[in-house]
């Protein structure tokens, strides 16, 4: 699950790490007040951040800074509402800017291939790490934790190193290395990046001093952790969401919306996930990704199917069971009592292998379903009904 | 021969006595496997399955009473770590975690200890493994095989049945097939099956089915063109019109910052000189092309 | 360091282990009080127990019951002021006393031959384990945690099934046996000690409830880390300690009062062992243990001469110093001017070897000490000045 | 030959900039060790004792760039596990930690790492080891020593330079003098050092020198009654007059719940053939008494 640029300084700034102030705001007028404290508080300028769950909102004008309150609530009218990839803004985040001194990058990520925790870290901050990963791949420094004791203190050392931070900033860098890492821990996220960290310069009492702080924040949880995390899923956003999401996670089901006619039912995510690929080959186009998991009775059969209507763009339907310990025939069973109470009429196509595939099949031929013995034949016969219904491709 | 598991399996069964760890351990005993004991924390001393296999308080019981050398886990995903890591000290060489949902953090202590311990973790979230004739732990329908001499690895669970029927239906047996799991963070990687495969006698040639997510199909890939030159091998990767940032059901299918996608997978493995078939169905045409004679 | 039961259940209440509540009193009257609120709140009896920092209270009639406010308070006052070998009983913990229905022993070391935390178990709990281990060292299960990931679920209920605690108790014995090893983590004890771990029988709403309850804790922290936990350094009993011991604290002297007439000042521990021991072996009986630690200076032997000196039955003072880190000048000129200050005239043999030996010979020899070139000399010539001033033996 | 440190002894001091580092960093070159860099975060570039030794900013560049094979750590006791850790993770084989007042939960993983690596740990809080005429790693000062053949292995400081000293002037040199520290969670016991030097040709005789606490000594009077009949040994155990349940000065010198007494490892030590003196200076006299001829 990705949460919000503000809610990952939340979870920084509990573990104790040097994240600036910040404040959200859904209005202009709020954004407004909030640069009004900031800039009473001494700050230069404010910047206005575009809350959204999509890279590349600073290329879409979705980051913008501001001299004065006045300037605040009108930068942030302008951004608020904003389409970015497809999402509308609906909250800034209004921050002191900092004066930037130096940036560096520093993420931690669970890495698969290694099976550890690794801590990433380069010199070029600011800029999205796969670009500098493709550009200059060996500009990026990774050491792995250690897989049972986390982060060493030497580890964190050697990457400060690596990435020319040594100095004043040595034992503030150990900390916020470790502090990544056990904000990773503490909340179950496979994702801790903070991009720039940055060396910002702040006048003191006693001059100006430099120091080390999390300028942006980006974390993604581990969607199966989040049930020990009920605190954490509070923090999923509603407003990007699509309302169907809610539904399918109450019913345990995989649920992806796509761009296409042809709604899949499958058991199973490698089987779903096959069973759009085969309806692209056979030309049409997949309306989402559907995996009603392991063992589905009639009642998630019904709510999967509920999903599939709610999309208006739906033509005809491709239903997919291998059974295991899913049993066709409570799958066939869904169906026909799913499609009795069904206010839309679309084609459907089944196909149902495996445990009592029989029973299934006799079922299904009674309720005069249109059925199929292979996946490709179920395809092809899909993307047919879904054209006849002036839909496909 | 086969991998992993065969007719010297001794198998203990993690949460027999739950509901799906009692379905799955009768369709095992109806394949043939040979299950030696159960474990359920209080439920030792009861005997399970019509009486025919005891059960035990703990794992270290259940290896010193009955020689088990396989175990295979159910229990749910909050307990599952502990299982495995319970049956590394029993002394368990070869465990198997059906489980799903376990958080990937919780997993990295474990198959460092099971790799510090010698011993070999299949999954978890994994529909197990199925060698016909000999044995099968796990939850892979056994209807669907044909004791044969092709190897077939997978991340997968339904895909898997798919392909196999279609191999099966196309007359074309499997010396074992394993589902190592979809999941980011899992003990046994296609890598690990395929030197399997490449030191079994038995298998002749191997299907290896993959999904969008990793990099696993690519290591594989690189290691099976240096190492299995010669070995007819054909590929299906899942996925390919699956869109960018979102996780496909299994925690480990997602293409992220552009890597892990379809395209790089099966271009990987062309490169290999492994044919990857646009459907399951295609697979035993592919295989047959590539030098299967069985 | 060792602390007192009340405060080792505090640590355990803390982790969230079940220990019934209980109160400390000073004084006959806060017992009394005490015993009124938990027989108010239901208790049969109440049982009060001398706080003391030494086993065997029990036996000595430092643990007793009471059936009614006056008796408690009447029983407090036999306990309060009663010696336990050698100490003053200054407070007492007075709590419900629970019906026990069965008694079990749970404790986590830190043991040294595996390098592990292990925690062991038996059937024979309420008794001292050192009793048992030599009686029947097989009634004596244990597991070593997992050096790096602590104590397994699956440990914890290999104990428990070993010393027949299965059933309903099994989930709770889990919990209490990592919360011992989580105590002993997050306050760096190397000994934390529940005796017993019993079934207890209370009456509830709905008839009569088994539960498991830690009615006895026995905690002792590792004193290299006490630094790290300022609040424990607040559970030091300075009732039952030496006003002594804060001194020697102060200056980093590891020092510990006997029963003796030979004051020794030596550094290093093991060096001041053998200085004990020889000073025992020609006859005399040391009056302390004390080690200057390494690079001692002038005011660390001062300090160190005022601690020998404070104990009227010194009759002899005998300093052995190799000097290593230490240097032997130092020490001397550290020695002469202690002595200048030093009210009391005591004999005092001097042998300083190694690091500046020779500069701190001449300072000695001008200042009119008696010294000796080797340890078993020194010795002999302590003993011989204790029985001088008629102390030795 | 010496044990664990010699003239192919390649020296990196972690803390040499500090204060005790620097000092014993001098007598190790004096002593003629070969100190090939030292280590503090931050001083990487700088040069050491009168511009002789390199700085680097971590181990793994110290080993790197010089080879280094043997470390020293002088650091404070809140960084001193990590320096051990750094320096098994840049793969140097001997470490030696000096510092004392490390909590002993602290050591606990650090030394299991230390094993699993195949690394080999002298501490912490210990004097470090010395070996007459060829190189000395740690604070054991070196005016004390003779070359000759007799190992020493004690838990102490002050007292085995005491019977170190009470050797050479009897004219007893000595192969490698090794002080294992005072804690109770160390990374070399005893034993460990005896199979070290029963595996030595130049270490003809062997004395232990013990103290209260722990069956360390034990253990070593068991193996050394089975692996070290006919090698000349002495003993010396302080402690016989320490009270029960008082640390002694070392964490590791307490007697409790009755274990751990100099008299039960007297009779260990003499059960297995080992004299024991009752004072340092008669080590010696133990010595020839056991057929040392040196």
């Amino acid at each position: 699950m990705k949460i919000q640029e503000a809610d990952a300084k939340s979870l920084l700034a509990a573990a104790g790490l040097p994240v600036p102030p910040w404040s959200v705001a859904r209005a202009p007028a709020e954004a407004r007040a909030a640069a009004e404290r900031f800039l009473g508080d001494g700050a230069g300028r404010v910047v206005i951040k575009a809350q959204v769950l999509v890279g590349g909102r600073g290329k879409a004008g979705g980051v913008k800074l501001a001299g004065s309150p006045r300037e605040a609530e009108e930068v942030a009218g302008r951004i608020l509402g904003m389409d970015i990839k497809g999402i509308t803004v609906r909250k800034v985040l209004v921050g002191p800017a900092a004066v930037i001194v130096k940036e560096f990058y520093l993420g931690a990520i669970l890495d698969r291939a290694s099976r550890r925790i690794v801590l990433m870290a380069s010199a070029e901050g600011g800029v999205e790490i796969e670009e500098v990963a493709k550009a200059t791949p060996e500009a990026i420094h990774r050491v792995e934790a250690h897989p049972l004791l986390g982060l060493l203190d030497y580890q964190a050392r050697e990457l400060a190193f690596a990435i020319g931070l040594g100095g004043p900033h040595l034992r503030d860098f150990v900390r916020i290395a470790r502090g990544l890492v056990a904000t990773m821990k503490a909340n179950d996220a496979d994702l801790v990046e903070v991009n720039p960290l940055a060396i910002i310069r702040e006048s003191g009492p006693e001059g100006h001093v430099e120091r080390l702080a999390c300028l942006d924040a980006k974390v993604t949880l581990d969607d199966s952790a989040l049930p020990r995390h009920p605190d954490l899923e509070k923090l999923r956003d509603l407003d990007e969401e699509d309302p169907a999401d809610a539904e399918a996670r109450h019913y345990d089901i995989s649920f992806i919306h796509l761009d296409g006619s042809i709604g899949c039912m499958v058991n199973g995510a490698g089987l779903a996930m096959t069973t759009m690929d085969l309806v692209k080959r056979a030309g049409g186009e997949p309306a989402n990704f559907l995996d009603i998991g392991g063992g589905a009775k009639a009642d998630r059969v019904a709510a999967a199917m509920r999903l599939i209507l709610a999309d208006p763009k739906v033509r005809a339907i491709l239903v997919n069971i291998f059974g295991g310990i899913t049993r066709g025939d409570e799958v066939a069973r869904g169906l026909i009592e799913a499609r009795s109470r069904q206010e839309r009429e679309v084609p459907m196509v089944v196909r149902i292998v495996g445990t009592n595939a029989e029973e299934a099949g006799r079922l299904l031929e009674e309720a005069s379903f249109e059925t199929a013995a292979t996946l490709d034949e179920a395809a092809t016969k899909a993307v047919a009904a879904a054209r006849a219904a002036g839909g496909a491709a | 021969m086969s991998i992993l598991i065969g007719r010297d399996t001794r198998l203990v069964v993690h949460g027999m006595t739950g509901r799906e760890g009692e379905f799955h351990s009768r369709q095992m005993l109806d394949f043939g496997t040979r299950i030696v004991a159960g474990m359920t924390p209080g439920k030792g001393g009861l005997y399970a399955l019509d009486n025919r296999v005891p059960v035990f308080d703990t794992i270290a019981e259940a290896a010193r009473e009955t020689g088990a050398n396989t175990s295979c886990i159910f229990v749910p995903a909050a307990g599952a770590p502990d299982s495995i890591l319970e049956a590394v000290g029993a002394g368990i060489p070869t465990i198997f975690c059906i489980t799903e949902g376990i958080p990937a953090l919780d997993m990295l202590p474990v198959v460092e200890v099971v790799r510090a311990a010698g011993a070999r973790l299949i999954g978890p979230n994994c529909p197990g493994a199925t060698s016909p004739g000999r044995a099968k732990v796990g939850i892979i329908p056994g209807s669907i095989h044909r004791e044969g001499s092709v190897g077939v690895v997978s991340r997968s669970g339904t895909l898997t049945y798919e392909a196999v029927q279609a191999m099966t239906d196309a007359g074309i047996g499997q010396s074992t097939c394993v589902g190592i799991g979809g999941d980011p963070i899992i003990g046994t990687t296609f890598l690990d099956v395929l030197r399997l495969f490449a030191a079994d006698p038995e298998t002749e040639a191997i299907v290896l089915i993959g999904e969008i997510g990793g990099s696993a199909e690519e290591e594989a890939a690189a290691w099976a063109a240096e190492h299995l030159r010669g070995v007819p091998m054909a590929a299906f990767i899942a996925g390919r019109t699956a869109p960018e940032g979102k996780r496909m059901g299994h925690a480990g299918a997602i293409i992220s910052g552009g890597r892990g996608t379809a395209a790089e997978k099966v271009a990987a493995l062309e490169a290999a000189g492994i044919r990857v078939a646009s459907s399951p169905t295609e697979i035993p045409a592919l295989l047959r092309a590539a030098g299967y004679r069985g």
